[in-house]
């Protein structure tokens, strides 16, 4: 119904290959990142920067990094807590042997040793496929987690356990620890949410995205084609597990502040499973939808009664979103299997060719 | 606008050509969709292009005077074959595409032609085919290598390395370059520029010879009547051999200097539409039908709610639309519901169909249907009527912004002078008037009156307005045995306004009453069919079922009620009708090229048929022969029905008088 | 489009691919038995026979897919031992399936780049920038692929996710993913399965164009009689996993032994014995 | 050297040392195997007949397990309690079991029919979070303790004296084995014997041939998951029993992929079997070879078991050769 398409001719490959072909779809992308980086901050209250928009940020992104592996890669992995566990330690360990190095170098550098550790985790994936493989990445869950709990040199041997964020800086504004406004947090994140989103877009959209989606569609052809599977599936799994590893890191040390290792337990392997599947397997927009969806519909359960002047006990509240969320999970994959990234795009195409149908 | 002045005087389009490379050398003349992408030429680089083409044609032998095929989809290499031709003042002679090898052997003969210009190996196939037919061919030219890399490249020549060839013969003798350019400019504008074969309704193709100070004038007075300038674009998708795209695309493209476009191929020229977003665009009646067709089939799918929007607002644009258009006064509450239906309904289909940035549409070659065309004049599109010939270089009368109509065609452009025989006949005199028919000075003068005015073979008349009304041709208004007027295209063209009816041929003259032939729309038809569970097979069953017969039973009675409330008309309602088993076609030689009924051929082809709508039987057996698609040849056998038609009383006295 | 990049030296008419004795065992069960024939530059070669005859497991086996238990293969003068299937992809053989294998979630055009995979070497860095080299290199092979994209006059389905195509046209990408590889050697399983008379003609169409202004050599396998007749230049028949005739195609119509087992097509399909083993 | 020693050796001369403690932790991990294997068994049951992979098998041991419970408190605090109470509340367990089987047939299965199994073991997951959220409103998230006289499940222990020690068999896990055992063969009767096992076992095949016999599929759907339920059940007791019967025991469910991927994931022996291997294998590692890095390898040792397995053998115990065909 926006759309003006007519007119919107690609004089080159380069324009036609572009990741947003579409004037209009540009343009509302740039809205969309003008809200992000300037209303909410303006005009978000604090709520809603540290317990909505941040975890959700980062949520996405562990979802992103999921769906590289699982969706594009056709690979299932229930390792994914794990892998962000891997993160978490490496910025904290990091952090604490070199203060001096900035937080956000080590917060990204952190993701190459998930890399590390979620390649050598998909070595199986050269013999085992399916749910043999989701095996083979549980192993990784609860190997992992078990690291978290008994070696201690990776929490510097805390009596808690737990790791707790020092507090740094950036140009001199704190942006970890107990001093760091929601806002600076939300915008830190935002902005690696935001480049690494159009990385992952890049990569997925070029020889090494087609060459894991080959694999998912049909690895024997893709192997005649000339595709070796074994590196390809292992470049899956150690992108995948960067994205993974930086979101971990970002949730200890720009959302949650300190961290045990029940954070990185199965639960969360499955919570991003979710969002994956949710929001639409193969696809980078669905990874945020099923990130809001699963992560923002609690809160908004949960403050639901309030806002109604009802009074329903947390503990009540708190059965019902578990109750509500699962069966929204069964609704939406006999709805749409394919997830709401595919609502997305049919209402997309609906729109394109309105007034028709199709 | 100073500097365009010397685009005034300039009389033939090579001239043109250089002086857009000169005013205007970046911005884009021509765009082809190829590889995927669209690839755009700038005036400079099309001028340099032909220029250098036209050095190679020369080196080939091409002389002034010589003739050049041009057979092709529209494609760049085709469209610079035309003007490097005319740039060394040889004749192009472009031919359908679809010409069967007969045809093509015949214009091809006929126009004298020693070189052509096609597009692909299918053609390069089918003109070697003939060539044995036409002595004198002895050059053709290709654009697109695909599977010609074994033939025998004696006389078979690409055209890029032509152009390639040209360069290097240009840039290595500045002699040749200067005699190159002096060929263009000894061009003037008594130089014949084309040759258009035009498919007649009757006999063989007659060769129409344009002039081109002629086409040029022609093209200026509507260039100037459309205020059509260098930001306009088109998609050039009519066939290059017809006088519509060579007078829209290629003759206006030269005196505006705007861009046209090319499109990829058939099958994708609607989605090369909607990329492009043309501003200037044309069809005949027949594609605004097809694809309003194709528009209610469509919706017909959407959900209720949409649906129901969608005729809602439809409803509102029919009541506002064309005022708004026309610059009319609307009250507030009208505007404002469109302006909301604009946002929901019409800038979306317009968008859809490619139709967003058109500035100025047309239509002409048949009468269009009132509600067709105001479906979309009341859509915010401009679509406006004109009426032309191949003879007049297109143009004779065409519709002004705020003074558009259904029913009539338009005043007489600007330097056209029409009057109307005694017969009733439409006659013309214009500056883009043709020289002659090649080769037949017979035919000539019979189309010519003394004072120089041309005879459309068209009977119409002025009506309070001052805007021309097309009956039928002249020859075909006859008057049934009682003496009453019978006009079987008004009448046919009654019929095809509905969508189910996709051809009607009526005859009658001579006789007690009027009957007629139908074809079903075997899209519409069809849909039809399928959402009320009528199962069949083909579509002879599907032309034969019962309820479609009552179906269209339904529709020629209503016809009937129209031609009931037109004094002139009302003596020649349908009696009798049915409905052909099999599609007119003009492989059959039952239509022309431009999918205009043969009558005369069919009254022939089909007398049994005839005998029987006038016998009073119900039923009539017909073998007839057709040609497949392969060119293959057949019997097709058919048992047809036929039915009664409800007519309206006529008053006594209309009948007396 | 561009000829198969010719580093092999070989000229037309010289072997390019040689079976010898090459047998073929799934868990007990002869697939192909002593099998010998070769391939030779520039040819259209078809392998025929009825259904489980081995056909496909003999194209598996030239591409690397399944290994022999015994026998040679030799290509292009290299006697190979065993050979993974991207190693035979990079030494240019190519393959289209006889159901179907394309990529469902991916469009036309992206299936026939994944053809061009061996050919782009940008690594993850210019990847996840996109701009720059990884995009010229795109873009170069993008060029490629929509001359094949012309060749095949699959420009309307461009971009059309390849599940929602018709089978005829599926086939047809399929074709042009092979071809995207620029293969020296084409396998082609059941190219014309399924097809009605103007898809086959399209196709048969294609792959004379590609043998006569390519030069690809082409192993076909074929159940239209009247398409291997016409099309190839030599004709091996196979049978229950046993050579039973090669030649061309004149010498293969008139050879008792095939007009057996064609007729014995009826018989076969009621009931594949391992009887015949012994005959 | 000291290290290779405690891994390789070490423990091998504890074991002989002390048989005793081999003997006990062999019977441990012989009885953890026997109730994974239940776990798995119902695992087999959904995905030979369905082709589900059944996430919320856990969930179901422990829904099950809190429906008896809770009932029977309700019970109790209506006054109505003893033997009779208990049964009463089972019969009413099971019965819920059913209704859940039927609701799951209608509202997840049958929509979801003909869909990705990844898209099914997603809305499984679905099934898990609604009754956990289901489960824990109505019986609260609090473990409770299985009620054990009442259903005649004895307690207190056997102390046997052999191999040169002492050797501790709980009667609940004498009990166990020997129900689980029983149960087993019972569904193996079931499954060989009557015409609706044959059925279930042609579907496994081939839906049509399901229909041919006269079963629907949605009935049999109904069946398979009724079966599951009721192994879940009698799972949650065995286990509760145990221990408590709270949430975290669904957790253990997740050690059912180690054991499928052992058996195979349509194999009711092989989904023994592998619970036995895992469940000993477990143990054992845990007892000697755990405390070199610190305990607790439990959590994880049976999947890199499962997956060390795996590399060598990807079809598992029971599968067939993977023959790829193209």
């Amino acid at each position: 119904m926006f759309y003006r398409e007519a007119g919107q001719f690609k004089q080159s490959y380069a324009a036609d290959q572009a990741i947003f072909p579409i004037r209009q779809d540009r343009i509302g992308l740039a809205v969309i990142l003008l809200i992000a980086f300037v209303g909410i901050p303006l005009f978000g209250n604090e709520f809603l920067l540290a317990s909505v928009m941040v975890p959700f940020l980062i949520l996405a992104l562990g979802a992103i990094g999921l769906n590289l592996l699982t969706g594009y890669a056709g690979l299932l992995s229930l390792g994914t807590a794990g892998f962000m566990g891997v993160g978490a330690y490496a910025a904290y360990k990091l952090s604490t042997i070199f203060p001096e190095v900035n937080i956000l170098v080590w917060i990204l550098c952190s993701g190459f040793f998930a890399a590390a550790v979620g390649a050598v985790f998909g070595l199986p994936s050269s013999r085992i496929k399916g749910f043999y493989l989701a095996v083979a990445t549980l192993a990784a869950q609860f190997f992992l987690q078990w690291c978290f709990v008994r070696w201690s040199w990776l929490y510097n041997d805390n009596a808690s356990g737990a790791i707790e964020v020092p507090a740094r800086t950036l140009f001199g504004i704190a942006i970890t620890g107990p001093s760091a406004t929601p806002v600076t947090r939300y915008l830190v994140v935002l902005t690696i949410v935001v480049v690494m989103t159009l990385i992952a877009s890049n990569i997925v959209h070029g020889r090494i995205g087609r060459s894991w989606m080959a694999v998912r569609d049909m690895d024997i052809a893709a192997q005649l084609m000339g595709i070796r599977l074994l590196p390809v599936k292992l470049l899956a799994f150690a992108v995948s597990s960067f994205y993974c590893g930086v979101a971990g890191a970002l949730m200890v040390f720009l959302w949650l502040g300190a961290a045990e290792p029940a954070a990185f337990d199965i639960n969360l392997s499955f919570v991003l499973l979710f969002m994956v599947i949710i929001g639409g397997l193969g696809s980078l927009i669905g990874s945020f939808f099923g990130a809001a969806l699963i992560h923002i519909l609690p809160i908004a359960i949960r403050m639901l009664p309030d806002a109604l002047g009802l009074s329903i006990g947390a503990a009540t509240v708190e059965h019902l979103t578990f109750m509500i969320v699962g069966a929204l999970i069964i609704f939406f994959l006999v709805v749409e299997p394919h997830g709401l990234a595919r609502l997305w795009q049919i209402g997309k195409q609906k729109l394109r060719v309105w007034p028709f149908p199709y | 606008m100073a500097q365009t002045s010397d685009l005034v005087r300039l009389d033939t389009f090579a001239k043109l050509l250089c002086e857009h490379a000169r005013l205007r050398p970046d911005r884009a003349a021509m765009r082809h969709k190829d590889f995927g992408i669209w690839r755009t030429w700038t005036w400079r680089e099309v001028a340099e292009n032909v220029r250098a083409y036209a050095a190679g044609l020369q080196a080939l032998g091409l002389t002034r005077g010589a003739k050049i095929a041009i057979i092709g989809a529209n494609r760049p290499a085709l469209y610079w074959s035309i003007l490097a031709a005319q740039w060394l003042g040889a004749v192009p002679v472009p031919v359908y595409a679809d010409a069967v090898a007969d045809e093509m052997a015949y214009v091809l003969n006929h126009a004298e032609v020693t070189f052509a210009a096609v597009q692909d190996q299918e053609q390069v196939d089918k003109v070697l085919s003939v060539a044995e037919q036409v002595p004198l061919l002895s050059v053709v030219l290709y654009d697109e290598p695909r599977g010609l890399r074994d033939y025998d490249h004696t006389r078979l020549h690409r055209i890029e390395s032509v152009i390639d060839n040209g360069r290097k013969l240009l840039a290595a003798d500045a002699a040749l370059a200067a005699a190159i350019d002096g060929e263009r400019d000894r061009g003037g504008a008594d130089d014949v520029s084309i040759i258009l074969y035009t498919s007649g309704t009757t006999g063989r193709s007659k060769g129409v010879i344009l002039s081109a100070g002629g086409s040029i004038a022609a093209a200026r007075d509507t260039v100037g009547f459309d205020k059509l300038g260098e930001r306009d674009e088109v998609l050039a998708y009519l066939p290059l051999a017809w006088v519509g795209d060579h007078y829209l695309n290629y003759a206006q493209a030269l005196v505006a200097g705007f861009c046209v476009a090319c499109p990829e191929s058939i099958e994708t020229a609607e989605n090369d539409l909607q990329e492009i977003g043309p501003s200037f665009y044309f069809a005949p009646p027949r594609v605004f039908e097809a694809l309003l067709t194709r528009v209610t089939i469509r919706m017909e799918d959407a959900g209720a709610l949409k649906r129901r929007m969608f005729q809602y607002f439809i409803g509102v644009s029919r009541r506002w639309g064309e005022k708004i258009l026309n610059g009319e006064s609307v009250p507030l509450g009208g505007r404002l519901n469109y302006w909301l239906g604009n946002l929901l309904v019409y800038a979306p289909l317009k968008n859809v169909l490619g139709f967003s940035r058109i500035r100025v549409a047309y239509t002409a070659g048949e009468a269009i249907g009132p509600d067709l065309f105001s479906f979309y004049r009341s859509l915010g599109l401009n679509l406006k009527q004109l009426y032309g010939q191949t003879e007049a270089f297109l143009y004779v009368t065409a519709q002004p912004d705020g003074q558009i109509r259904a029913d009539t065609v338009g005043p007489a452009v600007p330097n056209v002078d029409i009057r109307i025989s005694e017969s009733g006949e439409v006659l013309y005199r214009s500056p883009g008037q043709f020289i002659g028919y090649y080769k037949d000075t017979e035919r000539t003068a019979e189309v010519m009156t003394e004072d120089g005015f041309i005879k459309t073979g068209d009977a119409g008349f002025f009506d309070e307005d001052g805007q021309l009304k097309i009956i039928d041709r002249a020859k075909d208004v006859g008057r049934l045995g009682s003496g009453a007027l019978f006009a079987p295209k008004y009448i046919e063209n009654k019929l095809k306004f509905y969508p189910n009816i996709k051809e009607a041929v009526a005859f009658g003259q001579g006789r007690d009453f009027v009957t007629c032939m139908l074809n079903i729309d075997l899209t519409a038809v069809g849909n039809w069919a399928e959402r009320n569970n009528i199962p069949y097979a083909s579509y002879q069953e599907l032309a034969q079922h019962p309820r479609v017969y009552r179906m269209l039973g339904e529709h020629v009675a209503e016809a009937n009620r129209g031609l009931a409330s037109e004094p002139l008309m009302a003596n020649a309602q349908i009696r009798r009708f049915l409905i052909l088993h099999k599609e007119l076609d003009a492989d059959d030689g039952e239509m022309t090229r431009t999918q205009k009924v043969r009558r005369g051929f069919i009254a022939e082809r089909y007398k049994p048929l005839i005998d029987a709508l006038y016998d009073g039987s119900d039923a009539a057996d017909i073998a007839t022969e057709v040609t497949f698609e392969d060119g293959r040849k057949g019997v097709l056998a058919a048992r047809v029905r036929i039915a009664d038609a409800a007519t309206q009383p006529v008053a006594a006295e209309r009948v007396a008088a | 489009m561009r000829a198969p990049g010719d580093k092999s030296g070989l000229k037309a008419g010289d072997t390019l691919l040689a079976v010898e004795n090459v047998s073929l065992t799934f868990g007990g069960v002869k697939a192909i038995s002593e099998v010998s024939f070769d391939i030779r530059k520039g040819e259209i070669r078809a392998i025929i026979g009825p259904n489980g005859a081995g056909k496909t497991s003999m194209l598996n086996v030239v591409n690397g897919f399944y290994h022999p238990q015994h026998g040679r293969i030799t290509y292009k003068g290299q006697t190979r031992a065993r050979m993974k299937p991207y190693q035979a992809a990079s030494q240019g053989i190519a393959r289209t399936f006889q159901n179907v294998a394309l990529f469902r979630g991916m469009s036309t055009l992206d299936n026939i780049m994944v053809g061009r995979t061996l050919k782009m070497h940008r690594g993850l860095f210019w990847q996840m920038l996109r701009f720059g080299p990884a995009m010229a290199e795109e873009i170069e092979h993008r060029r490629v692929v929509e001359d094949i994209i012309d060749f095949l006059q699959i420009e309307a389905i461009r971009k059309v996710p390849v599940g929602k195509l018709p089978y005829g046209l599926q086939k047809r990408v399929e074709l042009g993913r092979a071809l995207a590889m620029e293969p020296e050697l084409l396998l082609l399983d059941e190219p014309m399965a399924g097809m009605n008379l103007e898809e086959k003609e399209d196709m048969c169409r294609y792959i004379l164009d590609l043998n006569n202004q390519f030069g690809t050599t082409i192993a076909l396998i074929e159940h239209d009689m009247g398409v291997v007749m016409d099309l190839s230049d030599r004709v091996v028949v196979l049978e229950y996993g046993h050579k039973i005739a090669d030649g061309t195609p004149d010498v293969v119509k008139a050879d008792a032994k095939v007009i057996d087992a064609y007729l014995g097509i009826e018989r076969g399909v009621s009931g594949p014995s391992q009887e015949s083993e012994a005959t | 050297m000291t290290l290779l020693y405690s891994i390789f050796v070490d423990p091998f001369v504890q074991m002989v040392q002390m048989p005793d403690l081999l003997a006990q932790t062999l019977w441990e991990g012989l009885v953890s195997g026997v109730l994974y294997a239940l776990i798995a068994l119902g695992f087999v049951l959904i995905f030979k007949a369905s082709g589900v992979f059944n996430f919320a098998q856990g969930i179901m041991v422990v829904f099950s397990g809190l429906t008896l419970v809770g009932l029977y408190e309700k019970f109790a605090a209506a006054g109505f309690s003893g033997p009779l109470a208990a049964f009463t509340a089972l019969a009413l367990a099971v019965l819920v079991m059913l209704i859940l089987a039927m609701v799951i047939e209608r509202t997840v299965l049958r929509p979801l029919v003909n869909q990705p199994d990844i898209i099914l073991f997603m809305a499984t997951f679905g099934v898990t979070y609604l009754l956990i959220g289901f489960g824990e409103m109505v019986f609260g998230g609090d473990p409770k303790q299985m009620i054990t006289d009442q259903l005649f499940l004895p307690r207190g222990a056997y102390d046997v004296a052999m191999l040169g020690g002492h050797v501790s068999f709980q009667k609940i896990d004498i009990a166990a084995t020997v129900i689980a055992s029983l149960m087993i063969a019972g569904l193996a009767i079931f499954f060989q014997k009557t015409r609706i096992g044959r059925a279930l076992r042609a579907v496994a095949d081939s839906h049509k041939a399901a229909l041919s016999v006269g079963i629907s599929l949605n009935q049999i759907w109904v069946i398979v998951w009724f079966a599951a339920g009721v192994v879940a059940l009698v799972t949650g007791i065995m286990w509760g029993a145990r221990s408590d019967v709270s949430f975290a025991l669904q957790i253990v469910a997740l050690k059912a992929f180690p054991v499928l991927i052992l058996g195979g994931f349509t194999s009711v022996p092989g989904a023994i079997v592998g619970g036995l291997i895992i469940g000993i294998g477990e143990k054992l590692g845990e007892f000697y070879w755990g405390p070199l890095v610190g305990g607790g390898i439990e959590s994880w040792l049976a999947y890199v078991i499962a997956l060390l397995f795996l590399l060598y053998r990807p079809q598992g115990l029971f599968g067939d050769k993977i023959i790829e065909r193209i």
